[in-house]
């Protein structure tokens, strides 16, 4: 059966991340921050490995990661790596059945109690957390 | 040619009484082929919305005794209840609710963790095994779930089944739709269980699901046998307005009140022992009688109606126990029951009639049997008490799922297949209703027939207004409404909905013959014009066989074995 | 595999990384950012053995978490036998190289071999 | 279009009504037509009209051929899950003057194939609600003795009655990112469902579920995105039992 077939929503429908509240913002952020960081590995992998070429290999491949440009992309890989670790704790706590509420008799309306304020303040933290960190690495690159 | 496969056991219809004898076969003989044939998908059949209560006797220990069960089955059920049966629902049920209890039926628990009961209307015990107040869904989970554990059992999810095939003697096989690619089909069987339900959606005011018509009973009714004691229909007292959802009788089990106009509990002056918990005849007369010397109120819709005052049970007690009727309260109707009253107003909710069956839910054709609502064993009589029905859906699944396999066990010598009865049959549905023509919208006709029942057979009947309501509903046959607008084959409703139509004719018909001859009133059969019941003339069943032209009325005599007939007090 | 063995070893390896990313970007930090990439700096770092010792299981760790993750995202974005095949054993691959290449960084600095 | 050809049976709605909407309905035969496509009806409502009588109104008096599931009409069957102004609902289950809008657009679920216009199919749902046991795993001579309870308190019912009130609506399945894209994800449903019997007191057979759903595509592929908890009708809150099941698995509960 083709995607079509099944009427499944697809990729648009995995990372949409506006109907289904912050969790899902998460969701989407926890993927992207670790596909990212996974490339930025293997480039930082690659990029230590110019040492081999000795003090001019390395310096040659410095400069190039030393430019505004690069930069940046350190930032965003420290914010990354920030909401990355600190929500992968949220969600591995959440994943043992840490904080995701205790069953009960649910009562009209319905409120899903593993949809609660821990978690949202989890994935908040991150958040913010990430931000700080993303400006204080801006602040020492291009502090200097 | 048409399309055919085989099973061995066919049950046709999925709620209660379908499931429980699926299981029953499946378990007793794993060579068995089984198929549900359900014209929804399987676990959505109209079971799921039953509420209250399951009545069985649990604790003996503490009091309640079968004897007293079966007496107050026959006693409600306004002697019309065959005495044998009834002692039969009472004896099995037991069993059954802890069989479904290690099944994994989540019924409600007292502290000692032993299984819960509450009140309910006409019972001198408390006695409806309860689930919270879903105890229909929960055992449709229930079953559903445990039917999972057997490999013979095959589902046919929205299969719309049309007719029965025999040779006059012995059953052979139905015809059905599949509705998602609209394909005819002849199911060969060897046994046939019929568990298609009530009919409740014959009155536009309603507690049932959308798809309980009868086109069930229809197709046994086509197939000759008989339909039974149809004109008795039972009113709930407490449908909600607007929507005529129902709010349980546990509302009242549990400690409801009803009010008039004048702020009192008006059932005092109707039964002043059980008060709300009377059986529901009783209950729902008492409500028109108020409305009709104006002590009623009235709903924003223009209906009459009275109050259901729950306020004084408390939140956590309604939320606890009846957190469904809540729920529906609060969505449907905008009313927090814990605050405010309830507008309620009788509604059609079950129907005592149906396929006339024995003890055993064995039907006039060899090779068929009848279970739950759609069967008639008369363990109801002319009145149902609350939580009895899903007893007999489980009981009766039970019985004739065993008996069936019996059957098949035993051989059954093959026979020809009648091709000229399938091609029959679709000559009868597509030719006679999916090309037939007709420019009147179908789905009118059918309001205008459910408006009928309710305006001509509702809680008081006579005479004149059910005469009008028969002319009424023939002139509507003849109108020229046989048209199905939708060509297309797949997931075609419009052609299902004008085949429900359809059978919903023959149906309404009977319920007013049947009532237009029983000149007396009896449990759910209230007659203004016969108010007092008549043992003499008219202590028997209704009969009705098909006809082309019109149904032939017989009589059918009631079992009794223990229990005169005395006056019914409460 | 068990999926479940996986899945812990996933966790697992995010968890010992925390605490150890943590030490390798710290001592980036205290030893003041530019300061500590500059070649002869990090050639030391590199012959400190416990410290490169801390690289190598870095390595390992990160490059199984990572590629693990890489699998799972590509496992749910299709199905079918032999693609889910070939994203599995190309994971491992993909992994196995990295840490060889990164080893093999490791391993010549540590031993002078540049 | 079908409207203004029916303009005058439009005449015969009792129009005690105040106020309507424009209900868009997604119309799609996959036998027939290359893509979906909208109609849009003028349907008059009151306070407490569903979704579901509009659409059924549609039907009745506009075209009959909209294709639609629908049973109970009181979100206990769980017929009528289809996407309501861009989130899974059940038709039955939203009233029209909540929404807030003077347009409604229902369309058939995601991550289920199409039938035909709102009506999916359901069977991959069933096969996965099939896989994972969904009933007491037990000595089999315990199971069939029926003259006595199995005792259970109301605290031992606590822990899994939540999980109880599924009702097969498939709603979690359409909401949840993995469905989106993995089409042999057991999906929150069943996952719930496995979690409702593992948590049932009476119960003895939490290794065999926990073994079948420790798969490629079992329980592993949730990622706590929560998105079936926010759409269920019923307050079953899937994503909470998927996280207590796999809490047994990593070995944080026993
Ligand atoms: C709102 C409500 C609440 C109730 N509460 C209680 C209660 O608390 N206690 C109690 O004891 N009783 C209660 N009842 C009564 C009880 O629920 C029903 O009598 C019982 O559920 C009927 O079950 P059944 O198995 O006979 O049929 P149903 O559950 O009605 O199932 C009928 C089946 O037949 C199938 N079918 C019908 N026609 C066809 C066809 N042509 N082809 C194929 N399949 C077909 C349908 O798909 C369905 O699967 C209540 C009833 C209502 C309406
Ligand atoms: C050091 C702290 C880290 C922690 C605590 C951590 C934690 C996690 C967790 C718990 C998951 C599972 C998420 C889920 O199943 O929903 C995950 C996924 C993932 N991680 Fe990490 N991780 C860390 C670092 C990294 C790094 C450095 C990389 C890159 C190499 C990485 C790459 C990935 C990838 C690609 C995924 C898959 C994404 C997904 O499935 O959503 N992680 N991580
Ligand atoms: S868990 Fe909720 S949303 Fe999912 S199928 Fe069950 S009732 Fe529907
Ligand atoms: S939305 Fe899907 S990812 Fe998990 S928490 Fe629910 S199953
Ligand atoms: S019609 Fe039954 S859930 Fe909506």
């Amino acid at each position: 059966m083709t995607n079509q077939d099944e009427h499944k929503a697809g990729i648009g429908g995995m990372i949409n991340p506006r109907r289904y509240g912050i969790e899902r913002v998460a969701y989407l952020l926890m993927r992207l921050s670790g596909l990212g960081l996974l490339a930025y590995f293997i480039g930082h992998i690659y990029e230590t490995s110019t040492i081999l070429k000795g003090q001019v290999g390395w310096n040659e491949f410095l400069e190039l990661t030393q430019t505004n440009a690069g930069h940046a992309i350190l930032a965003i890989v420290i914010a990354m790596c920030v909401f990355h670790t600190v929500n992968g704790i949220r969600v591995m706590l959440g994943h043992g059945g840490v904080g995701v509420g205790k069953p009960a008799r649910p009562d009209y309306p319905y409120i899903p109690a593993s949809q609660n304020i821990r978690h949202k303040i989890g994935i908040y933290s991150a958040i913010i957390l990430a931000a700080i960190a993303m400006m204080y690495g801006l602040a020492v690159m291009f502090g200097e | 040619m048409v399309e055919s496969i085989e099973f061995d056991l066919i049950i046709c219809g999925s709620g209660l009484a379908g499931l429980r004898a699926a299981i029953e076969a499946a378990k007793k003989n794993p060579k068995i082929k089984i198929g549900i044939v359900s014209k929804l998908q399987v676990m959505r059949s109209h079971s799921v919305s039953a509420e209250g209560g399951t009545a069985a006797v649990l604790f003996e220990d503490e009091g309640d005794t079968i004897e007293s069960h079966i007496y107050d089955t026959v006693k409600g059920s306004d002697f019309l209840a065959d005495q044998d049966v009834a002692e039969k629902l009472c004896v099995e049920m037991p069993k059954e609710i802890y069989q479904l209890d290690h099944w994994g039926m989540p019924w409600s628990r007292r502290k000692d963790g032993r299984i819960g009961q509450r009140n309910f209307g006409g019972y001198s015990f408390p006695r409806a095994t309860y689930a919270s107040d879903k105890v229909g869904f929960f055992l449709m989970q229930t079953l559903y779930d445990t039917c999972q554990k057997y490999e013979n059992i095959e589902y046919l999810n929205e299969w719309f089944a049309t007719s029965i095939i025999h040779d006059g003697r012995r059953f052979m096989g139905i015809t059905a739709i599949e509705l998602s690619t609209g394909n005819f089909y002849a199911i060969k069987g060897k046994a046939l269980i019929i568990a298609t339900g009530g009919a409740g959606r014959l009155y536009s005011f309603s507690t049932y699901a959308l798809s309980s018509t009868p086109d069930g009973l229809d197709m046994a009714f086509r197939a000759g046998m008989a339909l039974k004691d149809m004109e008795f229909v039972q009113f709930h007292p407490t449908g909600i307005l607007p929507s005529g959802i129902l709010i349980t009788e546990g509302a009242r089990g549990e400690g409801g009140y009803l009010l008039n106009n004048k702020g009192e509990r008006f059932m005092k002056k109707y039964a002043a022992e059980k008060m709300e918990l009377a059986p529901r005849d009783i209950v729902s007369r008492s409500m028109m009688t108020e409305m009709s010397e104006g002590r009623g109120f009235k709903h924003e819709t223009g209906a009459d109606c009275m109050k259901l005052d729950l306020r004084h049970l408390g939140d956590e007690k309604i939320k606890e126990k009846l957190g469904g009727i809540r729920e529906i309260s609060i969505k449907f109707s905008g009313l927090d029951p814990s605050q405010e009253l309830l507008d309620v107003r009788p509604v059609a909710h079950y129907m005592m009639g149906g396929i006339h069956t024995d003890i055993d839910g064995a039907t006039e054709l060899q090779g068929v049997w009848a279970a739950g609502e759609a069967a008639c064993n008369s363990v109801h009589g002319s009145n149902r008490l609350g939580a009895n029905s899903t007893s007999e859906c489980i009981v009766w699944g039970k019985i004739t799922g065993n008996l069936a396999v019996e059957y098949i066990e035993k051989g059954i010598p093959p026979t020809p297949w009648p091709h000229h009865l399938v091609a029959a049959e679709e000559k009868r549905i597509y030719d006679g209703i999916f090309r037939g023509n007709g420019d009147v919208n179908p789905y009118e006709i059918r309001q205008e027939l459910t408006d009928t029942m309710n305006d001509k057979a509702y809680v008081f009947r006579n005479e004149k207004t059910m005469v009008e309501g028969l002319k009424k509903i023939r002139q509507l046959k003849n109108e020229t409404w046989k048209h199905v607008d939708d060509q297309a084959k797949e997931y075609n409703t419009n052609f299902s909905n004008v085949m429900e139509l359809d059978s919903m004719f023959r149906v309404a018909e009977i319920v007013l013959i049947g009532a237009i001859n029983r000149k007396e009133s009896r449990g759910a059969h209230a007659r203004t014009d016969y108010p007092k019941r008549d043992d003499s003339n008219f202590l028997h069943h209704t009969l009705a066989y098909y006809d082309p032209k019109e149904p032939i009325m017989k009589t059918h005599p009631v079992t009794i074995t223990k229990y005169q007939p005395v006056e019914r007090k409460y | 595999m068990r999926e479940s063995i996986i899945m812990k070893i996933h966790y697992g390896t995010a968890l010992a990384a925390v605490a150890l990313v943590a030490v390798h970007i710290l001592m980036r930090l205290t030893q003041g950012f530019a300061e500590s990439l500059e070649y002869d700096s990090v050639i030391a770092n590199y012959k400190f053995i416990p410290y490169a010792g801390m690289l190598e299981i870095i390595l390992i760790l990160l490059s199984i978490h990572g590629f693990n993750g890489l699998r799972v995202i590509l496992l749910e974005l299709k199905q079918g036998r032999t693609y889910e095949k070939a994203v599995s054993y190309g994971c491992v691959v993909a992994m196995i190289a990295l840490i060889a290449y990164g080893s093999r960084t490791i391993i010549m600095v540590n031993t002078g071999m540049t | 279009m079908a409207q203004t050809s029916l303009a005058e049976e439009n005449a015969s709605i009792p129009l005690s009504s105040s106020q309507s909407i424009t209900l868009r309905i997604a119309r799609y035969n996959p036998e027939h037509d290359s893509a979906k496509k909208f109609m849009e009806f003028n349907v008059p409502y009151e306070k407490w009209t569903t979704v579901l009588e509009a659409i059924l109104e549609v039907k009745k008096h506009f075209d009959h051929s909209v294709a639609v599931r629908y049973s109970c009409r009181q979100a206990t069957c769980g017929s009528c899950g289809m996407i309501i102004n861009g989130k899974p609902r059940l038709a039955c289950f939203t009233k029209i003057s909540e929404l807030n809008s003077n347009v409604i657009t229902v369309e058939p679920m995601n991550n289920f194939p199409i039938i035909r216009d709102l009506a999916v199919k359901f069977e991959r749902l069933f096969d996965t609600h099939h896989k994972v046991k969904p009933y007491l795993i037990r000595d089999d001579t315990e199971i069939t003795t029926n003259t006595k309870e199995f005792l259970q308190s109301p605290e031992e019912l606590e822990q899994y009655i939540q999980f109880s009130n599924c009702i097969k609506c498939g709603l979690c399945n359409s909401a949840c990112p993995t469905m989106a894209t993995d089409s042999s994800f057991v999906g929150p449903q069943a996952l719930a469902q496995a979690y409702r019997y593992v948590a049932d007191s009476r119960d003895k057979g939490k290794d065999d579920r926990l073994k079948i759903i420790d798969d490629s595509h079992g329980i592993w592929r949730c990622h706590f995105a929560g998105s079936c908890s926010q759409v269920c009708p019923k307050g079953v809150d899937p994503a909470m039992g998927i996280q207590l099941l796999r809490g047994y698995m990593l070995g944080f509960r026993s």
